[in-house]
Parts: structure tokens; sequence; C-alpha cells
């Protein structure tokens, strides 16, 4: 019952092409964005948004890239890790170099850099499939990681190998407080999820998906797999160094090339298995229940009273999120996602049983 | 020159024949399921972990016998809790659940055998030999710990290589790597085969667990070295037991040959800062390799149908 | 048996053209030397027993496979092997045996997906979805509600295909294929599997397509009812080489098609 | 169920014992202090050790005296699995806890303290990097918030050399000479290469250095290039596995282990069991203290072990690094004792905290009090000097133990100083600081 599409009829394609065509999506979207913005900041405290709302945010952009490559374009990659470290490195560099750019630029920088790298790599992808494409975007992870901890160049000769942001202002506003910090990686969050809304739903979206759901058939309807996955590495590129600046410059402050190994890629990865492969949302879920499972597990003793050590903690964390992803293979491949969706479901049918 | 070049070459080979035993458990895997088990490298974790803390209270072989047990019902578990669950998925989605049975694995092992570094007391000299001292000064340097598991790999392929041509396990094993359908219709049961076939690699990777503990310590860390088969696999072939082989001592030598002859030159060149280029030069190799030969050096072609 | 059309009246005029096409995979001759045309405004059916080689052939037409021999013309343009997506480009759409649809998509998304190649608005249109782009996605999707209009598959739009059935499935793939305005239409076994009632729908779809839109069709169907009623002209095939090749009446009454194909089936 | 996991879980007992206490009675007498530690992942073996030495000083100060005058020490482990990102996601979780927040935090990484270094000046809360972190950090009129305690890896690096050059007869009989560094592809291990560019250039010897990438096993191709380049000393930064695996191939290729010689985080009993008799030779700097039980052993034993209430095993409490542990709770806890002179006997901030660290002056007469005669040399740390002593010896292991094999060698300042204030003043310029003392009213 609250959540009925029926009589809402559209009248024009105009509005069935509108980005939330359902008007309570439309609606708590809505709703969402100014609670975010306006609402948290009444009651967050700077654990919440450092420890939280932050990293969960970064971490959502990293994650909507991936997603887009391999969720939305069908093209598994394990170099999330590095394409971050590009954002990072080339962010600092332009900051380090040229003082005065303006912070949207640096990050806009990143993201653009980082498409650049993604592209190159991505050309492997035209003559292989799967796990084989999953094993040369590790090259990429390796040779990339490898590349921040050598070339000096990238992190201004600093003799620990180990580099530094200074103060980061938007428009003279200096950004230094978790809840400044908050509201600009909101925004960004927001302009790029709306952004990558629009691409999945649009041609380019629907040509990803063809490639991802049968590349053959993909072709004879005049998709150039060429165009369709070299577009989709440079979109999810783009966004993943994007979030690796962010991630580098606002979540970090001071940062080495280990910060973006392999883990990293495969935390990315597991995001978007959980929370869902190829849909946005799935995106946010993954994010969310990779940064909240430690934090919930770390208290979780304390709150059962009930004895357990550090170290159990942590294998309890490769144990659970091990099973998660099994589990969620197995049971519903599209992720927290798919169980919103049919948790929609049973809100329109609510209280009727049918 | 010449004297350290095949030094390192000899060191490369033998380190390459370690990759390879745990290559071949991929192999095994992916020849008879299709699934391509990233947990390969947890396995080798797990079995090394069991085999060094049982052999503290039992004597080694028994702890291996142990061990053999503990591998197998691991196998089942897989088997009964995951794939059984996931026949006729994607490759993609089988192995982003090896994904995930490595995370687990890695925790579960950990939880149960502990965390810290344990030996795998198998005896083995540690004193290098240097052989042909008349030729090179001070003689070609051979670790025999690692002439040791290069023989114990040697012996492994060529047990796995007389099991799968001559028994009727073996057999139905190949039939299945061929033609899954097929080999179900004459009566194979795919389940068994399954079975059997994680069970095999299990034991593989307890002997590659055993090796490489008895060289480096058993400790997490191993469970790592499922990165160092990858390019292995690439270059060989997924689904081919001589590839694994030969792949693994391609990528061994070539990668040590390349940090102690070509990282030198990337220093002075590009002014870095340290070399440890092998990492991503094994990638770097394989996908050299894989973009002019996609199947990989003794890899079925793959046709793909409409 | 239905009246002749007026297409078969501006029949002479050639639009594609197979001359002495062979493909052979490893030893095993798939086609094996046939050549045929298909003529503008005509529905050609393509027949033979199972292993004739009739979807090698489409598969040569719109290049998933390259021959090894031979020489196809399309609208004039002669050339040795099509590339899948200069057939896209060329007019050539497809349908398959199996049904290759994007699972994941929705239906309305796999037709859409059909006019790719009619839309031009490039990533940063599309990542405002403002102006130009808007209004060329508003544009093409009033195109493909004609076709889901057509095809009587309105209440099934916003559906993942995977979950629809079979028959309903192939419309949709058959919607995909005339998304893209086609000026050949290759349709392989699109009645495989349905029953009388959905094969009549179907075949009224095509006779209404090619009506319609003006669309030349080649078929490869199994039903020789159904080819006999649909066809102006029909080409059997049989281990990889043409046998017969006229109108219905002429290949029915032909002696090697009888022994080859109809003797065996009736 | 034996060794570490087992240990693992009594700490968590009296973790969890803590908590207890704490939660329901919303004490306000409570020092809340975090503990960053690694309990799994490739470092563990060196991590839970030491992990265990901090657990149990805290403990011991509950148990036997009340806490700290009566302000009972509450603590919470987080595990970093010595990664610098989830280090600062520890850090932020737990700065903020306790009636005070965080008193000190304690990395034990010096990547963590790299990255903490930044936030802790903002959250005013100090760090012990107890012989690790920022060489230039003792300075702390740029780095007014790190306590690099006990000596840096400048002062490691330069006691090793004097040893060395004493062994050959003089620092000039280094001349022409090859020294090879193999370390942990970190922040830490590029920590002393600064100081060994330093006196190679000096002294004229020749340096090679080798990074081994992340987590260290991986070192055949290192090891074959120590045996062609010959050098005439191996220094190792290595941790964890990366340094058991370092002596095994040390063996393989048959570098001789009495020229090898390793920072005080490579010389602890994990790095050497392993290799078992190969590793006898090998040297290693120490940190003032030794392996073994000492006189506050007696008071662990009656309060926390007999009791059951000890986080290691019992035969675990005399090595090196569970030693190392004890001390560096020592030190943040006297830190505690002497703000608490001045501000009251009562929770303290961070910024109280620090006042203590940069007035700590323990005396040879008080270590003793304090049961760690023997183990630590009097230190007194200053605005000036965040070091505090900088003093240690190398000792090696015979295969069963390890023996001092030195006297006692303090770093050359006429070397050091200039090289940190050039780089304290190149930071300083980074940040735009101006370098000062900080005063704590």
């Amino acid at each position: 019952m609250f959540y009925r599409e029926v009589g809402q009829f559209k009248t024009s394609y105009d509005a069935d092409e509108a980005i939330f065509p359902i008007a309570q999506d439309r609606w708590s979207v809505i709703v969402l964005i100014a609670f975010a913005s306006l609402g948290v900041p009444l009651f967050a405290g700077q654990y919440l948004y450092t420890e939280v709302l932050i990293p969960v945010l970064i971490l959502s952009i990293a994650a909507i890239g991936l997603n887009i490559l391999t969720g939305y374009c069908g093209q598994l990659s394990l170099g999330s890790g590095g394409f971050m470290a590009v954002g990072a490195y080339a962010a600092y560099n332009l900051a380090l170099r040229l003082p005065e750019t303006n912070i949207i630029l640096v990050f806009l920088f990143a993201g653009v850099m980082a498409m650049l790298v993604g592209l190159l790599f991505g050309l492997p992808s035209l003559r292989i499939k799967g796990f084989y494409l999953a094993v040369a975007t590790l090259a990429s992870q390796f040779f990339l990681e490898w590349a921040f901890a050598r070339v000096k160049w990238f992190t201004n000769y600093a003799p620990s190998g180990s580099v530094a942001v200074g103060r980061i202002e938007l428009f003279g506003i200096p950004i230094d407080t978790p809840g400044k910090t908050y509201i600009f990686v909101l925004a960004i969050t927001v302009v790029l999820t709306l952004a990558a809304k629009n691409l999945v739903r649009g041609r380019i979206g629907r040509m990803w998906m063809a490639i991802r759901d049968m590349d053959i058939a993909a072709e004879i309807i005049g998709i150039r797999p060429l165009h369709a996955k070299l577009s989709a590495f440079a979109v999810s590129s783009f966004y993943i160094g994007v979030a690796g600046a962010l991630w580098a410059f606002l979540r970090l402050g001071s940062w080495e090339p280990l910060a973006f190994d392999v883990n990293r890629s495969f935390q990315v990865l597991f995001m978007i298995i959980i929370g869902g492969l190829g849909t946005l949302l799935g995106s946010f879920l993954g994010a969310a229940f990779i940064v909240l499972v430690p934090i919930f597990l770390n208290q979780l003793p304390s709150w059962l009273g009930i004895a357990m050590s550090t170290a159990m903690i942590s294998h309890i964390e490769f144990m659970l999120f091990g099973a998660m992803i099994v589990l969620f293979l197995i049971a519903e491949p599209h992720g927290l996602a798919r169980l919103w969706a049919i948790g929609k479901e049973k809100l329109r049918l609510w209280p009727f049983p049918y | 020159m010449l004297g350290p070049v095949l030094e390192t070459l000899i060191g490369g080979l033998m380190t390459g024949v370690l990759y390879s035993l745990v290559a071949l458990g991929f192999v095994l895997i992916f020849k008879a399921s299709g699934v391509f088990n990233f947990a390969q490298g947890a396995m080798v974790l797990f079995a090394a972990l069991s085999l060094a803390r049982l052999s503290e209270f039992m004597p080694l072989v028994l702890a291996f016998a142990f061990s053999v047990l503990i591998m197998i019902a691991l196998a089942y578990a897989i088997e009964f809790l995951v794939l059984r669950h996931l026949v006729n998925q994607e490759g993609i989605i089988l192995f982003m659940a090896t994904l995930g049975i490595a995370y687990f694995l890695e925790g579960f092992g950990q939880t149960l055998w502990g965390s810290d570094i344990y030996k795998i007391g198998l005896g083995l000299p540690t004193n290098p030999i240097f052989i042909l001292e008349s030729v090179f000064p001070g003689g070609l340097l051979i670790d025999p710990v690692e002439l040791i598991a290069a023989i114990i790999c040697a012996v492994m392929v060529l047990v796995l290589a007389v099991f799968f041509q001559v028994t009727r396990v073996g057999r139905a094993l190949r039939a299945v790597a061929d033609d899954h359908q097929a080999a179900q219709s004459v009566g194979i049961p795919l389940n068994q085969i399954w079975l059997m076939v994680w069970a095999v690699s299990g034991l593989v990777a307890l002997v590659a667990g055993m090796m490489w503990g008895a060289k480096l310590g058993v400790q997490f860390s191993l469970s790592l070295i499922a990165l160092k088969a990858l390019p292995v696999l690439i270059l060989g072939g997924l689904t081919s037991i001589p590839g694994a082989i030969v792949g693994g001592l391609i990528i061994g030598a070539g990668e040590k040959l390349a940090e102690v002859l070509l990282a030198p030159v990337l220093i002075r060149t590009f002014d870095l800062a340290g070399g440890g280029i092998e990492n991503w030069f094994a990638y770097v190799l394989a996908l050299a390799f894989l973009l002019v030969r996609p199947q990989g050096l003794f890899g079925e072609r793959i046709i793909e149908r409409v | 048996m239905r009246a002749p059309s007026e297409h078969e009246i501006a029949a002479g005029n050639v639009l594609l053209a197979v001359e002495d096409v062979s493909l052979a995979f490893g030893g095993v001759k798939a086609v094996a030397g046939v050549s045929f045309d298909i003529r503008k405004g005509e529905i050609r059916a393509i027949i033979g027993p199972n292993g004739a080689g009739k979807t090698s052939l489409l598969n040569i037409i719109n290049g998933f496979y390259q021959p090894q021999h031979g020489r196809i013309t399309f609208k004039g343009r002669p050339r040795a092997a099509m590339r899948p997506y200069d057939a896209a480009l060329g007019g050539i759409a497809r349908t398959f045996q199996n049904v290759a649809l994007f699972k994941g998509m929705t239906a309305l998304d796999n037709i859409m997906a059909g006019r790719t190649l009619k839309m031009r608005r490039g990533l940063f249109w599309q990542l405002l979805r403002i102006g130009p782009a808007l209004a060329e996605e508003i544009e093409q999707r009033r195109r493909v509600e004609e076709i889901i209009d057509f095809l009587k598959i309105q209440h099934i739009r916003k559906i993942q295909v995977g979950k629809l059935p079979y028959g309903l499935q192939k419309r949709v793939e058959l919607g995909r294929a005339l998304a893209m305005e086609p000026d050949l239409l290759l349709l392989d076994e699109p009645m495989a599997g349905m029953n009388l009632e959905e094969k009549e729908d179907m075949s009224r779809f095509i006779l209404d397509v090619n009506a319609h839109y003006g669309t030349t069709i080649a078929l490869i169907e199994h039903d020789m009812g159904v080819v006999m009623d649909l066809s102006d002209r029909v080409l059997v095939l049989d281990h990889g080489v043409k046998i017969a090749d006229g109108t219905p009446a002429e290949v029915q009454a032909d002696q090697a098609v009888i022994d080859a194909y109809l003797g065996l089936s009736h | 169920m034996t060794g570490k996991t087992m240990s693992g879980i009594r700490v968590g007992i009296a973790l969890a014992g803590a908590v207890a206490v704490a939660a329901p009675a919303l004490a306000q007498n409570e020092q809340f202090i975090p503990n960053l530690v690694y309990r799994t992942g490739a470092y563990a073996p060196n991590g839970v050790p030491f992990a265990n030495g901090i657990a149990d000083y805290y403990r011991l100060i509950n148990e036997r005296d009340g806490g700290i005058n009566g302000v009972k020490i509450v603590f919470e482990e987080c595990d970093t699995g010595y990664a610098t990102d989830r280090g600062v996601e520890c850090y932020e979780r737990l700065k903020g806890k306790g009636p005070t927040g965080a008193a000190y935090v304690i990395p034990l990484s010096t990547g963590i303290t790299f990255a903490l270094t930044e936030k802790t000046t903002v959250d005013k809360i100090p760090i012990i990097s107890m012989g690790y972190g920022r060489s230039e950090s003792r300075d702390g009129s740029v780095f007014q918030w790190n306590f690099p305690l006990l000596g840096t890896y400048w002062t490691a690096a330069d006691i090793i050399l004097q040893h060395i050059a004493k062994k050959e007869g003089g620092f000039d009989k280094l001349k022409g000479k090859k020294i090879a560094l193999v370390y942990h592809d970190s922040p830490y291990g590029k920590e002393p290469i600064a100081l060994l560019q330093k006196r190679a250039q000096m002294h004229g010897f020749e340096t090679l250095f080798l990074p081994v990438t992340h987590p260290g096993v991986e070192q055949k191709a290192t090891w074959l290039q120590i045996r062609q380049n010959r050098p005439d000393y191996v220094l190792l930064w290595g941790w964890g596995v990366m340094n058991s695996t370092a002596i095994k191939e040390a063996v393989a290729v048959g570098y001789p282990r009495e020229k090898m010689y390793g920072v005080w985080w490579s010389g602890a009993e994990p790095d050497v069991r392993p290799a078992e008799d190969g590793a006898k030779g090998y040297n290693s700097a120490a940190l003032q203290h030794t392996a073994g039980q000492f006189k506050l052993h007696e008071d662990l034993k009656k309060y926390l072990y007999d009791k059951g209430l000890g986080a290691a095993k019992w035969e675990e409490t005399g090595e090196i690094l569970y030693v190392r542990g004890l001390i560096n709770a020592m030190l943040g806890v006297e830190a505690i004792r002497t703000a608490q002179e001045r501000f009251g006997k009562k929770p303290l901030t961070g910024e109280q905290v620090r006042w203590g660290l940069e007035n700590l002056d323990i005396s040879a007469d008080r270590i003793k009090q304090l049961g760690f005669e023997g183990e630590l040399r009097p230190i007194k740390v200053s605005c000036a000097d965040h070091e505090g002593t900088r003093t240690g010896r190398i000792q090696t292991w015979d295969g069963k133990k390890w023996n001092i094999a030195s006297d006692w060698l303090t770093s050359d300042d006429s070397v050091i100083a200039p090289m940190v204030k050039e780089a304290a003043a190149k930071y300083a310029a980074e940040k735009k600081l101006t370098p000062g003392c900080l005063v704590t009213n």
C-alpha cells in the first residue's frame, strides 16, 4: 500500500524517461539527498562523519566505477586499487606542482588521468575475456603499485615514499572539518551518481549491458565491442580515479602505495558482489556493508558482553566476508540491491498478502 | 657474468617448480569442473597449517595422513556447500565464489590453527651446495631444499599423469573435462568426479604447502602464492598439466632473471628507488604471451559457438 | 500458397548475392560452393535437413563466419567476407535459433539497443541527459513503442527478458531486429518450439513486416506448411550443397528435394 | 589448541572484563588508551608478543595499583594488520573514546605513524613511536606531538655502523667496503637510507639498496643479487615474516650470518627461530633491553599469570618483543603519571599527556623502582629532544638465545643532529608551520 504505482499514468515518453519515473522513488531520492545534506549535519558527530559517512561515500564512488565495468559491461577487473592509486597520485602531483589549482579541477584531473591509464590497460579486453582479463587487470594492479613506489617523481622525491597533502580549500573556504569534508564528498557523490544513472539508462548503458549479456549478439545489432568495452573502461576508471583521489586527500591525508594494494581491489569487488552487480544502489549498499561490518564486529563483543580477541574479530571478518560472497553468489546474484527491490515489492502490496 | 646468470636461472627454475606445483592444483580443478579456483592459495595455506600444527603432536607421517583427511573433508565441504549450488553458472561467477572461499579459508585456517610462523621439520639439509666450482669462481649455487622440492614435484606430476592415463577414475575425469553433459549421459557421476578432483588438488596443495612451508615456514603469507600461480596458468594454458609445469619454469626463471639483470638497468635508466620488478614482470610476461596466444602454451583452443 | 505479391513484381532487383561460397570447420564442409541471391522485398526461405548448412549460411551473410572461398555482394558492393558490425551498419538484422537476447535487460531496453546505430549523442550529452541527448532518446523511444505496439508486447515492456516465456522472447528478439529498420532481415527458425497459435501469430508478424515496412526477409524454417505459405522463393540445401532453388511450387516438385528432404520427412 | 590463538583469547577475556566494568558504571575515573595492534596477517608473529606485553602492563597497573594513582586504565585493541589505512581507521574509531579521549596512540608501524602525524596534531593526541617512526620527528619544536622515544632509525643505523666500524678498526677502514640494505618496501624500510647515504659519503663505502615487497616472502632474487654483489655487510630492515625469510634465504645462498645486522625490529625470537641453526651468528641492534624475565615479572606472575589473567603464555613473557611491549606501555603510563603531577590525579586529555611526555624524566632509581632495572637506561625527554636517549647495543643469536655482543653505543649526534634539523625544517616549510615549543597550560 505504501509503495504503489497504480494511478500514476505517464502521459508522455518524456515522463517515462525521467530519471525516477515512479513518484515514490523520485520523492524518496529527493528526501534522502535533502536529509543527507541538511539533516545529517544536525546530529552527526565526528566519528559518524569520518568513520562511516565519508568512507562509505568515497568507496561508493569506487564501487559505482567498478560496477560500470563489471556489473554493467561484464568485464571483471581486479585492478581497482591501482586505478585509485593513479587518481591519488595524479591529484597529489597536480596540487603540489600547481598549488593554485581549484580542488575540483584537481579531482577532475585525477579522474582523467585514471581514465587514460584505464584505457591503456583496457586494450587487452578486446582479445581476452573472463578470468584471463581478471589476471590482466592484476598485472596493471601490480605494475601501478610498483611504479608509484619506485618512480621518485610521483612522490616528489620523498625519502620515505609516503606523501601527504596540505590544506584543501574550495573557493577560499577551507575544507578542514569532518562536517565540511562530508558535504563536499556528498556533493561529488550525488553528481557522479546522477551522471552514472543517466549513462546506464541511455544508449551507452545499453551498449555495455548488451556486451555483458551476449557480446556476439551485440555486435550483430551494430554495437562495436571496442567502443563499448573501452568506454566502460574509461568511465569506470574515471570514477575509480576520482574515488582514489578523494580517499587519499580527504580520508588518509598521508599515504603510501600500499594503501592501494591488491586488497583494496578485492575490497571494491566485494562491495559490488555483495551490494549487487549491475545496480547503482548496490554500489552504495555494498560500500556501506563493507565499511560497517568491521565496525559492527568490533562493537559486538562488548554489546554482548562476551570475550572475543582482536585476532578472532579479524578472522571472523575474513570468514564473514568470504561466506557472504559465496552466499550472495548462490542465493542472490543481484546482491543487497535485489533484496531491497524484493522488499519494495512486498511493500507495494502490504498489508495485503497478495 | 655467465656464472651469475646461470645461477639465477637455476634458482629461478627451482622456484618455478614450486609455482608449478600450485598451478597444478588450479589446472586439475579447471580441467574437471571449469572452475578457476582462486582459493588454491588459501588451500595451500590451510593444508600447510594443518600439517605444521599436527606435526607438533604426532610424527610427521601421521600428521600428513591426517592432513590428507582434512583436505578431503574440505573438498567435500566445498563441493557440498558451494559448487553444488552453482552448477551451470558462468565461469566468472564461479571464480568470484572461489574468491569468497579463499577469504573464508584464510580466516578459518588462522582461527583453527593460529597465525604465528610454524615449522614443518622435514629434516632437509639447508646449507647450499656448490657445483662446477672449477668452471665458475665460487661455483654455482644450488639450494638443496629447492632441489628436493623439484624432485618431489616431478614425482607428483608423474603420479598424476599415470593416474589420469591408466585408472578408471582418471579416464572418467578426462571424459568430464571434455564434455560435462556427454560424460553425465554415459553415467559418470559428476558430483563424485568433482569431489574427487577437489580432493586431489587438495592433496597437491598439501604437497606444495609442505615444500613451501619447509623452506620458509608456514605463515599467513603462504596464501599469497595463489597470486604467483596465476601468470603461470595464463602462460601454460588453463587445462594443461604440462603447461603448468613449463609455465612455472618460464615464470620462475623469467622473473628472477628480470629482477637480477633487468632491474638494475631500469633503476639506472629511470633513477628508480629500487627494483622489485619481479612481481609485475611475471604478469606482464604472461600478458604479452596471452595477447599472442590466448589459449596459452598448451591450452586447448577455445571456439565460440552461437 | 498465397497470391503473388507486389514485391515479386519488383523481383530481379537483387539485394544480396552469394557466389560460390564455401566454409569448412577443420575437415567438415559446412557450406560447399553455394550461390544464390535475395531480391529486394521478397521473403526467401532456406530449407534443408539438419546439418545442411543453413545456419552457417546465415552466419556467413552477417559476418559471423568468414568463408574460405567465394564472394558476397550486398547492395551492389562485392566483398570476400562481412564483419558483423559492417553487416549491421549496412542494414542486415537477424534473429537466432536459440534466442540471443540480452537476458539481464528489459524487453524495452533490448529493443532500444537495436536502435544503437540510429543514435548519435556522445558520452558528454549522455552524462547530462539534457537537450539533444534527451530529445534523441525520446524520439527513439517513440519509434520503439511503435514496434512494441506492432508486436503486441506492451505488457512486458519493463520485464527482464530472461524471465519471459520462450514465445515472447522470440517476439522481443524480432522486435530488436526490427528496431534496426533493416533492409534485410535474417530469421533463423523463428517458429521453433512454438505451438500452433504462436506460429500463426509469428507468421502474421513476418508477413506484416514484409508488407508494412517493405523489409526483405530470409528465413530458415522446418515447418514446410509455413514455408510454403510465407515464402516467395525457396533455397534447398543438403550437406552444404544447393540442391534446388525456386518458387515453393517448383521446389516441392523437385525430385532431388523430395529424395533428400521431403521424401524423408513425409 | 595451544599457542598464540589461545593467548589471544585470553586477551579478549581481559579486554571484555575491562569493558564490562566500564559500561554500566559510566565511571569517569578512567584513562582511555587505544591500542593499535596486529594479531593477524603476515606480521602477526611479531605483532602478537608486542601487543601482549602492552596489554599485560596496563592490566598489571590496574590489578596491582588500582590504576595510575587510582585512575583506572581502560584500553581497547584494534587490529590494523600493519596496513596504514586500517591503522588510520582504528585511530579515528578510538581517538574519542573514554571520558577524555585517547591519552596517546602507539601506532606500531612507521607507515601509520606517518599517516597519523598530521591528524594527531589536529586532534591533540601524542604519538609514542618507540624505536620507530619518522627519524626527524625527534625535533619537538616541529613535531610537537611525535615521540620517537629510545631511538629513531637513524640512531639504529648509526649504532650498527659504529659497531661494524669498530670491528673493522675504525670508520676509515670502511672505505671501499660495500654495505647492502635489505629493506621492507615501506616508509619503515626506507627510513635508514638517508643516514646510510650520509655515512657512505663521509667514509667512502659503497651502498646497495634492495627493497623487498610486502609481505616479504619473495626474496630469492634479492639474495641472489647479494650473492653476486658480495657486500661486506648486509643490514636488514624487515618485519614479520620477512625477517625469518631473509635469514633462511641467507642460509640458502650461503651468505655468512655473522655479517648480517638487523635493526631492533629484526632481532626477536620469531625472526630467528624458524631458521633454526641457520640463524646462528646473526646480529641485530638491541633497543636497550634484552630478552629474558626480570624483576617486573615477579609482579606479572603474582597479579596476572597466577590468576590466569595474562595475555601470553608464561614462557613467552621473556621474549624480546613482549618485553618491548612492557617498556612501551610503561613509558606511556609514566608520562601520564608525570602529567598527573601537574594536572591532577584524574583522567587526562591527550594534550595534558603530551606535556607529560615532553617532561618525562625517568632516573635510574625510578627505573629500579618500576622493576625495569637492566632493561632501560635513564631517559629524559625535552622539547628539543623527543627521543630521550639514543643508546643501544648489538646482540647475537647463538642458536638458542640472544647474547649481548657489544658495549653501549650511542649514535653520533654530530652526524644526525644536522640531518634532523634539515629534514624538520623542510617539513615545517612544506606544512607552513612555525617551529616552536608547545606550551600547555
